[in-house]
C-alpha cells in the first residue's frame, strides 16, 4: 500500500532527523532535545494508564520524581548508574501497583483525587524528609553514566544515550499495545462491566496498567537525574503531573504516536516562544487552547477521523447505491 | 381526502459522513396508529431522531399538520404536540421515580395540571407508584421502558412517536402498553410506532411502513403487509430457509 | 478550647469561600462535564475587574457591580462560548486541559498587564474583632461565612423552586434527556456558566481583602474547589458546601494538630478515607445500577 | 438423566429496604435450554447477576460442576466457560465490531503471560471472521461498535458470548430489538450449539413464541420467588402463570 | 569596538518565584536604562536579555547552559538558592561572572570563584538578628515560622544554629507553605509554644497575612524578622498589624539613605508599585559588574570575576551602588546594615550595625 510507504518514508526521515539535526545545535538546544525524549517517555507511560487503559491519574510526574531521587541518592552513595536505573524502575514499578488499588474501588474524578494527594504526598516527603532526600537543598554531585567504555558526558553524547533509552522504551510500548493485552487495556476503558464478564480479569489489567505506565515514568525520572545533574523537589510538584497530563490530550490520547507529538509541544514550543519575552507563556496558552479547539481529540485523533471519514464515506455511498438499487428490484 | 398529520419527504440524514437515510418519504394519516418495521439498522431509529429534531436533516421536509418542521427544536415540537419515546434508556438515573415523572411535565405550559396527570398514569401503571422513591437508575430493564412511556403520556401529544416500546416489557405489559395505545387512537391521537414484535404490532395498526436501507420500501394498510408473503419472508421472520451452518 | 474556636472559625471562613467556588465547579460540571481547571483564577481575575475600576476613580460599590459585570460577560458568556462550546462533545479531558491552558494564560496575562505585586484589596465587609467563649473571632471571618451560605441558600432555592431552576437540574442529571423533554439546553448550560461566574466574583470579592489581589492568588484555591467538589461527591450542590467547609476546618486542624510540615497532605488523606469509605463522595448518591 | 451443571440454592437479593430475588432454587442439567420468565422487575435480571457474581447474593449458594462458586468474579466465571449477555446495550463502543469480538475469546487462549508474546489477535481473527458471517454484520466488521444500531448491538453483544466457546450462556432479553427474522436466525443457531456441542442454555426473554419453541424447561419467576417450574407446554398452562404473567 | 556589553539574566519570571524574579528583572532594566542613558559603561551600552526558569532549577540550569553558549559578559540571577546552586558550576567552568540573587549561607562556601551575591547572605544577616534576640530581647523561647522553600529553609536553619549557639531554645518551629493563604493554626501553634519572641522569616505577602493573624490572635511578644517583615510593602498589605515589628534590615527604599529613596522614587515611576529588596538587588548586580569594569578600565570577560572581588565600591563615586559596600573574595558582600522597627505604619530605623569587617 502506499499509504504505509509514505509512512514508513516518514518514519525514517524523522528518525534521521532526530539523530543528526542536533549535531548541528548547541548545548542548550541538545540538552532540550534530551529533555524532550525523557518527557516522551513519562507521557507514554501516562498514555498508557490513561490513554489506553481509560484511568485518570494526575500522578505521572510523583513516578518521574521517584525515579529521579532514587537515581539521585543512590549514585551519590557510590552505586554507578544501572543499578539504581533498574532499581528506579522496580520501584516505581512496586508503588504504582500500590497506587493502581484504589483504581479498583473508584473511577474518574475519585482516582483522579486519589493519584492527586498521592503526587502531594510524594512531593512533601521529598522535600521534608531531609535525612534521605537533602530536602529543599536537593542532591548534586552525581555524574552521568557510561556503558562498555563509552561515557555519556558530553551534552551530544547523553542525547544519544536517552534517543536510545526512547527507542527502548517506544519498541517496549508498541510492542505491549500491539498485543492481545492492549486490546485488553482498551476494554476496561470502554466497558469494564462487559470486559469482565468475558473473562478478563480487570484488577489484573488495571494494576499492570499503572505499574508498568509508573515505571515509565519512573524510567524518565532516572534518565532526568543524570541529564539535570541536580535534583530537588521542585520539578515534581503536581504541575509536572498536570504538564504531561496535557502532553498526552494534546498528542493524542489512546495513540502510540501522541505522547512524541504532545511533549514536544510541551516542551519544544516554549522554548521556541522564547522571543516573546515575557508573552512567552501566554502565547503558548493560546496556542494550546487553539490547537485543542480546532483538534479537540489531540492531533493524531484528528489524523485518524481524517482516515475514518474517509472510510465512511466510502461505506455511505455503498449504502446509498445498494438503497438506490432496492428501488428497482 | 385528508391531510396528513405528519409528512416526511425526501428525508436525507446520518451521521458524520455516514449518511442513513436516503430520501426517507411517507405519511401518517391523522389518528390512525402507523408502524414501521424493517430490518436491524435500516434507519428506523434514525427517522425519529430526524423528525423529532435530535439529529439534523441535509435536505428533505418534515410537516406537521401543515407547519414546516424540518429540524424544530424538540422545544418547539412538543409545544406543537409532538412526544417521542426513543429506543434504549432515556430516564434520569439518579432521580427517583416520581422526580423523573415531574420532569416529564417541565415543557408543558401552564394551564396543564400535571400533578394530576402524573396520579392518572401512576394510577395506571401500579408497578411506578410503588417505587415512586426509588433511585429510577435501578428499576428493572423493563420497568424503566414503562417509567419513559408513562412520562410521555403527561403531555397532550397530538402525535406520538414511539421506538419499539415493547422491548423488554413483559407480555401482559405489552398488552397493556398496545390498548394505552389504540385508546389514544381513539381520542384521535396519531400514533407512529416502531415495532419488531412487528405481527402483534401490525394487528392493532392501520397502516404499515416497510423501511430498509434508509428508505420507504412499502407503505400500505397494515393488514395488506400482513399477508404479504414477501413481507413475511423478508421481515417477519416467515418461512424462511437458511443454509445452516 | 479557645485555640479550637479560633481555628474552626477561620477554617469555616475559608471552607465558606472553598464551598462558593465548589460549587460553580460542581455546577459546571454537571451541566456540561466541563472540570474547570482555571476556577481559581477565575476567583483571580474578577478582583482585578475591580482594581481597574478603581483606578480609573469609580467608587467602591459601583466598581464591584462593574467587576461582577465583567465577570459575567468574560468569565461566563465568553467562557463558554469561545472555549467550551466548541469543545463539549469531545469527552471529558481535552476540555479539562484546555482549561488549565486558561488558567496559565490568565495568570500571565494579569501579571504582564497588571504586575507580578500582590495589591491590597479594599473590604466591603466590617472588620474588627468580636468576643466570644474567650476567643476573638474577626468579624470578617464571620461575614465571609454568612454571605457564602446565603448565596448558597439562595441558589439552592432558586434550583429547586423555579421552573428554570428545575430545568438545570434536569440539564445537569442528562442534557440528552432534557433536550428530548423539551428543555432549552442550550440556554440553562449558558445560565449555569453565568451562575458560576457570579459565584467566583464574589468569592473574589469576599477573600481579596484576605488573600490579596494576585495574579497566582488562584493556584491554591482552585485546588481546593476541586477537592472540595470530589468529596462532595461531584454532583451534590449540597455536597459541594460540606466539602469545602469540611476541607476548610481539617486544613486548619490538620496543620494545628498534625503537622505543618505536611500540611498540604494530610488533609486530603483524611478526606481519600472519606472517599474509599463512600466511594460516591459524601453527600453523593450510590452509583446507579449498570447491568 | 444428565448431569447437572449449575446448581443455584436458595439465593436471595435484596438492596436497602428491597428484595429483589427471594430464595430462588433450581438447577441447569447439562444441555438442556432453561428459560425464565416473569413479570418486570420480578428478579430475573438480578438472579443472573447473582450467579455470574456481579453481585453478591445475601443469601443462597451457587454450584457449578458441584463446585461453590458462589461471589467468585464475574471473569472467572467466565473463564470456567459460563458466558452471558446483557439486558442493556453492553459493548466496546470505540473498539470495532470485529476487536470486540476478539476481545470477547482473547483471554480464554493461554494465560496472561503467553498472550504477551502470542499473535496480536491471539489467533482469533477466523473464529471472529465466522461469527461476524453468521450473525450478518459482515459489512459492519470494520464499524466502530457505538456506532451500531440497537438490534445490531444486541446481535453483537449475543456474538461476543458465544466467541470463546462456552460451556453456558446466559442470555438476558436476547431477543429485545432483533428484527425476526434475524431472530429465527439466532434460535437456529443456538438449537445447533445445543444439540451439537452439548451447550447449555439459560435464556431470560419476554418473547412467548421464542421461549415455547426454544426451551426445553422453563422457570417462573414473580416477585423475586419461584411460582413455577416445568415444561412450555405445562407453564403455559399454569394459572398462576397466567395471572402473573402471561395474561388471559 | 562599540558593540553593546550582553547581560544575560536567569530568572524566576513565572512559576512561585515570579515575584522574585520579577522585581530582580525590573530593577536590572532600570539600571541599566539609566547606565544605557548616561552613555554606558566605558562607552558601550550594555543590553540586557531575561530568560524565564519557570522558578524551576533543572530549567535554570538549562537556561545558564543557553546564556553560556551565547557568550555573554556576565550573567545575572537567578534568585533560587537552589537553582543558583545548579547553574553556578556552569559558569565557573566558563569563567563567566554570575551576579545573582540567592541568600542561601552555603552558595558562597562553595568555592566557584565566579558567583557574586547582590545582598547579604543569611550568613551575614542571621548572626545579627540571633545577637538581638538574644542580647537585647533577653528572650530564651524563640517561636520560628518559616516558609518551606530554599529561602525560607535556609534562613530557619542558619538562625536556628546561631539562636542556639546562644543559649535560646526553639520553643515552636513552624513550616508554612509558599502562598499560604491562612495562617490561624501557625499562630496557634506559636502562641502555644509560649515564646519570649516570634522570628518570622516569610515572603511580604505572607508575612502580611501572618502579621495580620497574629493581631487578631492577640499576640503580644516581640515579633523579629528580616526585611521581607518590615518592608513597606508588607506593612502596605498588614496595615496596623505590622507595627511593632522589627527586624534587620540589609538595603530598604525606606532606610535612611538618599540615593536608596531616589531609586525607590525612579522604581515606583516606571513600574507602578514599591520593590522590594529583591529589586535593589537586581539593581545594584548591574551597577556592581559597571564598577568593576570601569575599575579594570576595559570590557573584559574573563578578567570580570577577579576585578569582582575584593572590590570596594563607594556610594559618592557611584550613586547606583547606593551604599558604600564590599565584595569579599567568596563573592559575599559586606556593608552597613540597620536595625528597624515599624511604628505607626512607618519602618523607623533604629540603629546602624556596622560592616562586619570593619
Ligand atoms: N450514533 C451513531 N453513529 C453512527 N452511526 C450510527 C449511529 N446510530 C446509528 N448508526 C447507524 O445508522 C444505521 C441505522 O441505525 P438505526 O438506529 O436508525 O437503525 P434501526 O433501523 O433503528 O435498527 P434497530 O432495529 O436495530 O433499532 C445503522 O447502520 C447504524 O450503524
Ligand atoms: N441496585 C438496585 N437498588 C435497588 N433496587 C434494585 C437494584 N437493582 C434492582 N433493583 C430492584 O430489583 C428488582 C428486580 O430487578 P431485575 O432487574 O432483576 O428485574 P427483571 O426481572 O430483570 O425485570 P425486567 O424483566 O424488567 O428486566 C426491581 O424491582 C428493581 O427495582
Ligand atoms: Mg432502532
Ligand atoms: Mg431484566
Amino acid at each position: 500500500m502506499s499509504r504505509s510507504l509514505l509512512l514508513k518514508a516518514l518514519g525514517l526521515v524523522v528518525i534521521a532527523a532526530l539523530i543528526f539535526v542536533p549535531l548541528t545545535l548547541n548545548r542548550y538546544g541538545i540538552y532540550i532535545m534530551s529533555l524532550w525524549a525523557i518527557m516522551t517517555i513519562a507521557a507514554m507511560g501516562l498514555n498508557l494508564t490513561l490513554g489506553y487503559a481509560g484511568q485518570v491519574s494526575l500522578a505521572q510526574g510523583a513516578f518521574v520524581g521517584l525515579g529521579a531521587y532514587t537515581v539521585a541518592i543512590m549514585m551519590t552513595a557510590g552505586f554507578g548508574f544501572w543499578l539504581p536505573l533498574v532499581l528506579a524502575i522496580i520501584i516505581t514499578f512496586a508503588v504504582g501497583w500500590l497506587l493502581g488499588y484504589p483504581a479498583l474501588r473508584v473511577q474518574h474524578h475519585y482516582l483522579a483525587f486519589v493519584t492527586l494527594a498521592f503526587s502531594t504526598l510524594v512531593f512533601l516527603v521529598f522535600r521534608n524528609e531531609e535525612w534521605l532526600t537533602k530536602g529543599i537543598y536537593g542532591i548534586m554531585g552525581f555524574k552521568r553514566p557510561s556503558a562498555f567504555g563509552v561515557s555519556f558526558q558530553k551534552p551530544i553524547e547523553f542525547y544519544y544515550f536517552t534517543l536510545g533509552a526512547l527507542a527502548l522504551a517506544s519498541a517496549f510500548m508498541a510492542w505491549l499495545v500491539r498485543s492481545p493485552w492492549g486490546r485488553a487495556f482498551v476494554a476496561l476503558r470502554e466497558n469494564p462491566i462487559r470486559a469482565l464478564s468475558l473473562g478478563v480479569d480487570t484488577r489484573r489489567y488495571t494494576l499492570m496498567a499503572f505499574a508498568i505506565g509508573s515505571a515509565m515514568g519512573g524510567f524518565a525520572g532516572a534518565l532526568y537525574a543524570p541529564l539535570v545533574e541536580f535534583i530537588d523537589p521542585t520539578p515534581f510538584t503536581l504541575a509536572l503531573s498536570l504538564n504531561l497530563l496535557m502532553m498526552v490530550i494534546v498528542g493524542g490520547s489512546g495513540f502510540f504516536f501522541g505522547p512524541f507529538l504532545g511533549a514536544a509541544i510541551g516542551v519544544l514550543l516554549p522554548e521556541w516562544l522564547r522571543f516573546a519575552h515575557g508573552w512567552y507563556l501566554i502565547i503558548y496558552a493560546l496556542f494550546v487552547m487553539l490547537l485543542l479547539i480546532k483538534t479537540p481529540t489531540g492531533i493524531l485523533g484528528i489524523v485518524e477521523n481524517m482516515i475514518a471519514a474517509r472510510k465512511t464515506r466510502a461505506a455511505s455511498a455503498a449504502r446509498a447505491a445498494a438503497s438506490a438499487g432496492l428501488d428497482k428490484a | 381526502m385528508t391531510q396528513p398529520v405528519l409528512s416526511v419527504r425526501d428525508i436525507v440524514a446520518g451521521y458524520g459522513e455516514m449518511t442513513i437515510l436516503n430520501g426517507t418519504t411517507f405519511d401518517v394519516m391523522p389518528g390512525t396508529i402507523t408502524t414501521v418495521i424493517g430490518p436491524n439498522g435500516a434507519g428506523k431509529s434514525t427517522v425519529f431522531k430526524t423528525i423529532f429534531g435530535m439529529l439534523k436533516a441535509r435536505t428533505g421536509s418534515i410537516h406537521f399538520k401543515g407547519t414546516d418542521i424540518t429540524n424544530a427544536p424538540p422545544r418547539k415540537l412538543l409545544a406543537l404536540g409532538l412526544c417521542y419515546v426513543p429506543q434504549g434508556r432515556n430516564i434520569f438515573p439518579e432521580l427517583n421515580v416520581l422526580s423523573n415523572l415531574e420532569l416529564g411535565g417541565i415543557a408543558a405550559s401552564a394551564d396543564v395540571n400535571i400533578p394530576q396527570r402524573i396520579e392518572a398514569v401512576l394510577e395506571r401503571f401500579p408497578v411506578l407508584r410503588r417505587k415512586g422513591q426509588q433511585q429510577a437508575g435501578t428499576l428493572s430493564g423493563g420497568e424503566q421502558k414503562l417509567l419513559e412511556i408513562a412520562r410521555s403520556l403527561l403531555l397532550d401529544p397530538q402525535l406520538m412517536l414511539i421506538d419499539e416500546p415493547s422491548i423488554g416489557l413483559s407480555p401482559m405489559m405489552v398488552q397493556e402498553v398496545f390498548s394505552i395505545i389504540k385508546e389514544l387512537r381513539a381520542k384521535g391521537v396519531s400514533v407512529l410506532m416502531i415495532e419488531q414484535n412487528a405481527r402483534s404490532a401490525l394487528e392493532i395498526s392501520d397502516d404499515g411502513l416497510v423501511l430498509e436501507l434508509g428508505r420507504t420500501r412499502m407503505q400500505d394498510r397494515a393488514q395488506t403487509l400482513l399477508n404479504d408473503p414477501r413481507v413475511g419472508q423478508l421481515f417477519l421472520g416467515g418461512v424462511i430457509e437458511e443454509k445452516s451452518a | 478550647m479557645m485555640n479550637f474556636i479560633n481555628l474552626l472559625m477561620a477554617g469555616l471562613a475559608t471552607g465558606a469561600i472553598y464551598a462558593l467556588v465548589a460549587i460553580g465547579f460542581t455546577l459546571l460540571w454537571q451541566t456540561s462535564q466541563t472540570i474547570n481547571f482555571a476556577q481559581g483564577e477565575f476567583v483571580m481575575v474578577p478582583a482585578f475587574f475591580v482594581l481597574a475600576a478603581l483606578n480609573v476613580g469609580m467608587p467602591l460599590p459601583l466598581a464591584l457591580l462593574v467587576g461582577l459585570a465583567l465577570s459575567m460577560l468574560v468569565l461566563g458568556v465568553l467562557f463558554k462560548r469561545l472555549l467550551v462550546d466548541p469543545m463539549l462533545r469531545h469527552g471529558v479531558l481535552p476540555l479539562a486541559i484546555c482549561t488549565m491552558a486558561l488558567s496559565i494564560f490568565l495568570k500571565e496575562t494579569v501579571k504582564e498587564v497588571y504586575s507580578a505585586e500582590a495589591s491590597p484589596f479594599p473590604s466591603f465587609l466590617p472588620g474588627g474583632n468580636l468576643n466570644l467563649l474567650g476567643a476573638t473571632i474577626s468579624i470578617q471571618s464571620i461575614s465571609i461565612f454568612v454571605f457564602a451560605i446565603c448565596a448558597v441558600v439562595a441558589l439552592q432555592t432558586f434550583l429547586t423552586k423555579t421552573s428554570t431552576g428545575r430545568q438545570m437540574q434536569a440539564t445537569a442529571q442528562n442534557p440528552y434527556v432534557a433536550k428530548l423533554l423539551g428543555v432549552p439546553v442550550e440556554r440553562m448550560i449558558m445560565y449555569t456558566f453565568l451562575i458560576n461566574a457570579a459565584l467566583v466574583a464574589l468569592a473574589s470579592f469576599l477573600i481579596s481583602p484576605v488573600y490579596l489581589a494576585k495574579f497566582s492568588a488562584g493556584e491554591t484555591l482552585g485546588l481546593a474547589a476541586f477537592i472540595a467538589a470530589i468529596v462532595g461527591g461531584f454532583n451534590q450542590i449540597r455536597g459541594a458546601i460540606v466539602g469545602g467547609l469540611l476541607l476548610g476546618v481539617i486544613d486548619n486542624l490538620a496543620a494545628a494538630y498534625i503537622s505543618t510540615q505536611y500540611r498540604g497532605a494530610v488533609p486530603l488523606f483524611l478526606l481519600i478515607a472519606v472517599i474509599l469509605f463512600r466511594p460516591q463522595g459524601l453527600m453523593g448518591r450510590a452509583e446507579e445500577r449498570t447491568v | 438423566m444428565t448431569r447437572t451443571l449449575l446448581e443455584v440454592q436458595g439465593i436471595r437479593k435484596t438492596f436497602g429496604g428491597i428484595t429483589a430475588v427471594d430464595g430462588v432454587s433450581f438447577e441447569v442439567r447439562e444441555g438442556e435450554i432453561l428459560g425464565i420468565i416473569g413479570p418486570n422487575g420480578c428478579g430475573k435480571s438480578t438472579l443472573f447477576n447473582c450467579i455470574l457474581g456481579q453481585l453478591p447474593p445475601t443469601e443462597g449458594k451457587v454450584l457449578l460442576d458441584g463446585d461453590d462458586v458462589t461471589g467468585l468474579r464475574p471473569s472467572e466465571m467466565n473463564r470456567r466457560g459460563v458466558s452471558r449477555t446483557f439486558q442493556l446495550l453492553q459493548v466496546f463502543p470505540q473498539l470495532s465490531v470485529r476487536e470486540n469480538l476478539i476481545l470477547a475469546g482473547q483471554e480464554h487462549k493461554g494465560t496472561m503471560v503467553t498472550r504477551l508474546f502470542g499473535p496480536r489477535d491471539a489467533g482469533l481473527t477466523p473464529d471472529a471472521n465466522q461469527i461476524i458471517e453468521f450473525f450478518r454484520l459482515g459489512h459492519l466488521a470494520d464499524e466502530k461498535a457505538g456506532g451500531l444500531s440497537y438490534g445490531q448491538q444486541k446481535l453483537l453483544d449475543a456474538a461476543m458470548a458465544f466467541m470463546a466457546g462456552p460451556r453456558m450462556v446466559l442470555l438476558d432479553e436476547p431477543a429485545g430489538g432483533v428484527n425476526l427474522t434475524m431472530l429465527g436466525h439466532l434460535e437456529e443457531r443456538l438449537r445447533a450449539m445445543n444439540t451439537e456441542r452439548g451447550a447449555t442454555f439459560v435464556v431470560i426473554e419476554h418473547n412467548m413464541d421464542f421461549v415455547m419453541r426454544l426451551c426445553t424447561r422453563v422457570v417462573v419467576l414473580a416477585e423475586g420467588k419461584k411460582i413455577a417450574e416445568g415444561t412450555p407446554a405445562e407453564v403455559r398452562a399454569n394459572q398462576a402463570v397466567i395471572d402473573a404473567y402471561l395474561g388471559h | 569596538n562599540n558593540a553593546p556589553i550582553k547581560i544575560i539574566n536567569v530568572g524566576e519570571l513565572s512559576g512561585p518565584g515570579a515575584t522574585v524574579g520579577t522585581n530582580f528583572k525590573n530593577s536590572a532594566d532600570l539600571a541599566v536604562a539609566e547606565i544605557n542613558a548616561k552613555g554606558g559603561i566605558l562607552g558601550r551600552k550594555i543590553e540586557i536579555v531575561h530568560l524565564d526558569t519557570q522558578s524551576n532549577p533543572g530549567v535554570a540550569r538549562a537556561l545558564v547552559q543557553k546564556a553560556i553558549d551565547e557568550n555573554p559578559y556576565a550573567i545575572m540571577g537567578p534568585g533560587y538558592s537552589g537553582s543558583v546552586k545548579v547553574s553556578a558550576p556552569l559558569a565557573a567552568q566558563a569563567g563567566i561572572a554570575q551576579v545573582m540573587g540567592g541568600e542561601a549561607a552555603e552558595l558562597t562556601q562553595l568555592g566557584f570563584g565566579t558567583l557574586f551575591r547582590t545582598s547579604f547572605g543569611q550568613q551575614s544577616s542571621m548572626p545579627k538578628i540571633a545577637k538581638y534576640i538574644a542580647d537585647n530581647l533577653k528572650a530564651k523561647n524563640v517561636a520560628v515560622i518559616w516558609v518551606n522553600n530554599d529561602f525560607g529553609k535556609g534562613g530557619r536553619d542558619m538562625v536556628t544554629k546561631e539562636l542556639t549557639a546562644r543559649g535560646v531554645k526553639i520553643a515552636a518551629d513552624i513550616s508554612t507553605e509558599a502562598g499560604q493563604a491562612d495562617f490561624a493554626a501557625d499562630v496557634v501553634k506559636a502562641k502555644n509554644a509560649n515564646p519570649d519572641a516570634i522570628f518570622i522569616y516569610l515572603n511580604e505577602e505572607e508575612s502580611a497575612r501572618a502579621l495580620r493573624e497574629l493581631k487578631r490572635q492577640g499576640v503580644t511578644v516581640p515579633l523579629v524578622g528580616e526585611t521581607t517583615l518590615i518592608g513597606q510593602k508588607v506593612i502596605e498589605l498588614a496595615g496596623d498589624a505590622a507595627n511593632g515589628a522589627r527586624g534587620h534590615i540589609g538595603l530598604t527604599v525606606d532606610a535612611p539613605n538618599d540615593n536608596l529613596k531616589a531609586y525607590g522614587k525612579k522604581f515606583q515611576e516606571k513600574y507602578n508599585y514599591i520593590p522590594d529588596h529583591n529589586g535593589i538587588k537586581g539593581y545594584l548586580g548591574v551597577y556592581m559588574i559597571k564598577a568593576a569594569t570601569e575599575k579594570m578600565g576595559k570590557v573584559d570577560q574573563k578578567g570580570l570575576p577577579d576585578a569582582l572581588k575584593g572590590l570596594t565600591i563607594l556610594a559618592a563615586q557611584e550613586p547606583g551602588i547606593l551604599m558604600d559596600l564590599t565584595i569579599d573574595k567568596n563573592g559575599d558582600l559586606d556593608r552597613d546594615s540597620f536595625l528597624a522597627f515599624v511604628e505607626n505604619g512607618k519602618q523607623i530605623v533604629k540603629e546602624t550595625l556596622p560592616k562586619m569587617s570593619k
